[in-house]
């Protein structure tokens, strides 16, 4: 396959789209005209994007959980119990992993045997299965607006569908929803149908409707350098904003360390925004999300309620416009309605005595700059790897492992950088692989684990790596050896 | 004693990674011969690993919650695959939500499953287990 | 009464003693002879004190919680409990309300109704009514060491018990166990039955056995401004060190500012020393206590975590040697045992995820150098006042509202300054009232004041006042006008 | 109308003052006459400062948990001093940890309370209860 990143011509479009709304039933479902016509009942605070641009201006952190249950009337329920207990700001429909690998039969079967077993038996809310008009009863039940959240390498139909019924908000991406969340599909592939997902969306916006995006920040949401995911942040930025696309909330997940997670933040807005602006993209509005810790969580609820709290403290210090919240039931499984709201009432809490609070620590413009000077490495290995094409550059780049997902399950990522705490807690590089970084970053790291393996009396090795990814789910931030509980 | 041989993997539509590398390792250390299939696995996928490495067990991960859809049935296709008594051990985060893990291991005994594990469980925990049920200390 | 502050001679302290043992039966049951033999036999990780300096070395955080019922076997259940399931690192006894204003025959009245009605009906652990022995049998049911912790203006009887039943620290003071603690004794004499507390604690110091004592920091818990409850520590460190005592760990109470809260604690260690060494006492070991928020908590238990865990945090940040843990039940009523132990364990998570990490704000010099110069004033004051003597100081300075304690119920403080939140969340002094402020400190004050008043576009007034002592309880720090629960 | 006047303090050995003085300042912005006696009152401290100043209510205030030990017999102190009738209102943290609030306003209903609030209540709540109770908007 042969990827660009241009423009799809509307000729492209409106033929993939015919094969696209044909895979399942409910892509009858759609008709454009009627879908601009709903979506422009929803105004204000209705709307996803406008209600994060307002809290930017405002330096406030919005809340969002992720929540979803196969059965509808469950999942109506459900986002009321958490607008009403939760206090949230933003609602999530988060969808099931068979609607995730497009797999619309078994999601069927799933909802089928769901209401059967009066339990649900999927991870998610199958939307596709839903269709249009009951998704826009869904909608309809709720006062704050909803997005899509997911991990579907092909999100094509999923996005047509919920667009047509008043979704706000999209998450995902060509690259973000391929190296986690699958094995063997190519990355041009995906890049390709969120070409689809991003061009729907400019569709939208030149219609004046504007659908807010969310590439996904976590990645696997295990010791991500912030520089790795930043790096897929800003392509997918740059991809979308090629489509049309206008609003854009860019992610990171909390890696542990308080001047690492800020440093994150703030640098991603601005990177974000520079290479937009480098690309010629000045009307693209950007904002950010800080997802509390994405790895391995304490079994225990006060254990947890910990961790979420420091999570929730980073956004709120960073003053990311918004965060995405965990529960105590995180290590367990999906959190029943009363446990999310816990989740997210504790984020609010932190989030709001942090609202009057900056964090200006000494050290960091020292972690910005390497922040920054590691991301843009990456992004200019890829952007020359592309031919000065960014699609074809983030293959390149990750076929060659220029950018590096630590833990993808996926095929196409070189897995060839190893990640490690250095004795700070922050996240740094352990063994660069391929990572295209400058001497003076690779010394910065490698100097960094070689302080944490004094420390510890023992060689920076793959250990280390073990131990930091049970860490946080044993009580501490950093993996020594010999740890016990707590 | 020669080496017991282990098929690892992650089954239906989950991708949860993680700690699938991390029993790769493990079980490897612990000297193990494993065969590992990664995430996304069918039950097809684990029976015909498990009859071409002619392997003493098929420990299946779960993460993702709907392993209980993923794995009905899989001992019936062990039976007609003609290894119907292969050790069959199941973990992870096996059911959706957080739920009583008696009823839980009950649920997975009745579909034929030797073991269930509950969340977080260490791999030093799977690796006696195996032991005992392999006779491997005797 | 006058009061100066010296030793007590060996004669005064000992017909004190047979006054003081006479008060309650179970003063027959201590000999001296037999208590310090006791003590020798606890060592190392049984001593607080000892245990206290291994932390503040390694930099570590110990964290304690608050716990007593009335029953011994009840009382020894929960303590082993904390122990085991809130992983604590030293353990408390809080002693009952009837214990703490000596009414000892209420006291053995509560404990008999408890017993008869099968559940607690006081606050706390009648350590006197229990008497030495039964004491002990605590002291050998745990492995961890235990402190008493109360808020008795006469503590005497109490500490001759408890020191000879194996206790190894001693919260309390004679001037933070008088202002928040009741509402009529005078502070001379307060001041006086805590030179006998302290005396004997030298004189087991002189006979080779250590106990920590521990002045209250947080006073009454609520809007209390570094430098008052600074100025109180060292005050009482200098009466205790007069007397022999050499082991001294001050306090502060949460107030909701990071900067402010990591700046008060690393102030509080350093002023401590540097009067103390001031006034040659070279000798004596200090170490510092953070008390999560002491002020009024949220009824919802996932937001009381949100508040815990930002105590946790700056305890965690200062690297204060301990932390004392509040519950998610604290907005209701004394916390059960598992409560009170999941306080602990959301402590520890963030404790020990913050290990590594330092707090170096920018604005830190800045607040740390307002908090000095503001408790040096007040402390200058106190001493000029006290012609040179710290007690008599410490009571002139009451009585003139040099040293003033917000929202005290004791008759004796002046009760003219006001405290409330400046626009970062800090805690700062809305009226000066008498406190003897120079100029430039006055202005710093005044000027936050100001800020907020601009923002929240109402006058400097004490409307700000009653919003903050609300706003943690209703979801935030700062008491905005208008504010609604979260 | 003529001013209603309440006695308010903190009974028992409890010295939690904090709630006290903003319950006296929204009192008396909320137009009563209110006699404070601050914290550690006695019973007969309240009854005393009631007959003397002829007053409509008593609020007691407990919030260290020991309240249902020194709220006992408070009622037929009130009856022995002859303002048998007299509102009784009891609120803050009234007993010793976290229990069912029903359970706990019968047990002071049974003690002669006229009504019991549970932690952490509104002033404006007991002002509207004094508003009714005392027939002030009629
Ligand atoms: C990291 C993570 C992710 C990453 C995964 C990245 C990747 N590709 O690997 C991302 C962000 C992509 C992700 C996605 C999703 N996740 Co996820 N994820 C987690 C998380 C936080 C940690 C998992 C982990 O890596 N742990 C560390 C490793 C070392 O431990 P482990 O995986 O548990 O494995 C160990 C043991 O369990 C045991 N073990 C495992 N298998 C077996 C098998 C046997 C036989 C034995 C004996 C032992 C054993 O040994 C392993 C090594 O020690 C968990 C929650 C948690 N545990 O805290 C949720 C969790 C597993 N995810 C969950 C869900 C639902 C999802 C999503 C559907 C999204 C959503 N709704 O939020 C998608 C699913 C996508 C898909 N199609 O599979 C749920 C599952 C819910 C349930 N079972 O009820 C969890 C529990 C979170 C939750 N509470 O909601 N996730
Ligand atoms: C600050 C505080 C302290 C300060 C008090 C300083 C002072 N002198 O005022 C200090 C640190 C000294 C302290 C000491 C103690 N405290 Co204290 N304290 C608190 C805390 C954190 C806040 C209280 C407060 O000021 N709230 C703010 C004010 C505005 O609210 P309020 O007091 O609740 O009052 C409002 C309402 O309740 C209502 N109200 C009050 N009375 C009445 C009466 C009527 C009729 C009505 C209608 C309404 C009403 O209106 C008020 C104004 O809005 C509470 C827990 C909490 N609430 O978060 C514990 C708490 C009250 N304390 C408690 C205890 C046990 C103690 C101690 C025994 C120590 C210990 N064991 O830890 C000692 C007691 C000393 C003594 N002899 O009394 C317990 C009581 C337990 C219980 N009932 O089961 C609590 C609940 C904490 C807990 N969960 O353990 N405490």
């Amino acid at each position: 396959m042969e990827i660009r990143n241009r423009k799809l011509s509307d000729a492209e479009f409106e033929a993939e789209r015919k094969e696209v709304l044909a895979t399942w039933h409910t892509g009858k479902e759609v008709d454009l005209d009627d879908a601009f016509a709903y979506q422009k009942t929803l105004t204000g605070d209705l709307r996803f994007g406008d209600k994060l641009l307002a809290a930017k201006k405002e330096r406030r952190t919005l809340i969002q959980p992720r929540a979803g249950v196969p059965v509808l009337d469950e999942h109506i329920k459900l986002m009321q119990y958490l607008e009403k207990y939760g206090h949230v700001d933003l609602l999530p429909s988060t969808i099931d992993s068979y609607t995730r690998l497009n797999s619309y039969d078994k999601a069927e079967e799933g909802l089928k045997q769901s209401i059967l077993e009066g339990r649900a038996l999927m991870n998610g809310f199958p939307a596709v299965n839903h269709g249009v008009y009951k998704c826009r009863h869904l909608v309809e039940s709720v006062k704050t607006p909803l997005q899509v959240r997911h991990g579907t390498p092909d999100a094509r139909l999923l996005a047509e569908i919920t667009y047509a019924a008043g979704f706000t908000s999209y998450e995902g991406g060509g690259i973000s929803y391929n190296l986690p969340y699958c094995k063997k599909i190519p990355l041009e592939h995906t890049i390709k149908t969120w070409q689809y997902v991003d061009r729907l969306t400019g569709l939208y916006e030149e219609n004046g409707i504007s659908i807010n995006r969310e590439p996904f920040g976590p990645l696997t949401g295990t010791l991500v350098p912030p520089a790795i995911s930043h790096a897929v942040a800003v392509i997918e930025a740059l991809l979308a904003a090629e489509q049309g696309v206008k609003n854009i909330t860019v992610g990171y997940g909390q890696c542990g360390n308080i001047t690492q997670d800020v440093a994150a933040i703030l640098t991603l807005q601005e990177l974000t925004e520079d290479y937009l602006d480098m690309f010629g993209f000045h009307d693209v509005e950007v904002t950010t999300v800080l997802h509390e810790w994405m790895g391995g969580f304490p079994e225990d609820e006060a254990q947890a309620f910990g961790v979420i709290s420091l999570g929730a403290a980073c956004a709120g210090l960073s003053k990311a416009t918004k965060v995405i919240v965990k529960s105590p039931h995180e290590a367990v499984g999906i959190p029943t309605m009363e446990a999310n709201a816990q989740g997210c009432r504790c984020t609010k809490q932190v989030i709001n005595m942090l609202y009057e609070q900056e964090y200006s620590s000494k050290d960091l413009e020292v972690e910005k700059y390497m922040i920054k000077n590691a991301t843009r490495a990456i992004l200019e290995k890829c952007y020359e790897l592309g031919d000065g094409d960014w699609a074809l550059g983030a293959c390149r780049g990750v076929e060659t492992g220029a950018l590096d997902v630590p833990f993808a399950p996926c095929a196409a990522n070189a897995g060839l950088m190893l990640p490690a705490r250095d004795n700070e807690g922050a996240v740094r590089i352990l063994d660069p692989g391929n990572l295209p970084f400058d001497q003076e970053t690779k010394d910065f790291h490698r100097r960094k684990m070689e302080e944490r393996a004094r420390y510890e009396n023992r060689p920076v090795h793959f250990n280390m790596v073990v131990d930091d990814i049970y860490a946080i789910g044993r009580g501490r931030l950093v993996g020594r050896p010999g740890m016990r509980d707590i | 004693m020669k080496k017991k041989t282990i098929v690892i993997g992650v089954i239906g539509n989950d991708v949860h990674a993680v700690g699938n590398k991390i029993m790769y390792r493990a079980f490897t250390d612990a000297g193990f011969n494993v065969i590992n299939l990664g995430v996304t696995v069918t039950q097809e996928e684990f029976i015909s690993a498990a009859i071409e490495s002619n392997a003493d067990a098929i420990l299946v991960s779960s993460l993702y919650g709907q392993g209980e859809l993923d794995c009905r049935g899989m001992r019936e296709k062990c039976e007609e695959a003609g290894i119907p008594n292969i050790l069959l051990y199941v973990g992870g985060n096996i059911v959706i939500g957080k739920q009583d893990f008696e009823k839980v291991e009950q649920r997975y005994h009745d579909m034929g499953f030797d073991r269930a594990f509950p969340p977080g469980t260490d791999p030093q925990v799977d690796i006696d287990c195996l032991h005992k049920d392999l006779k491997m200390d005797e």
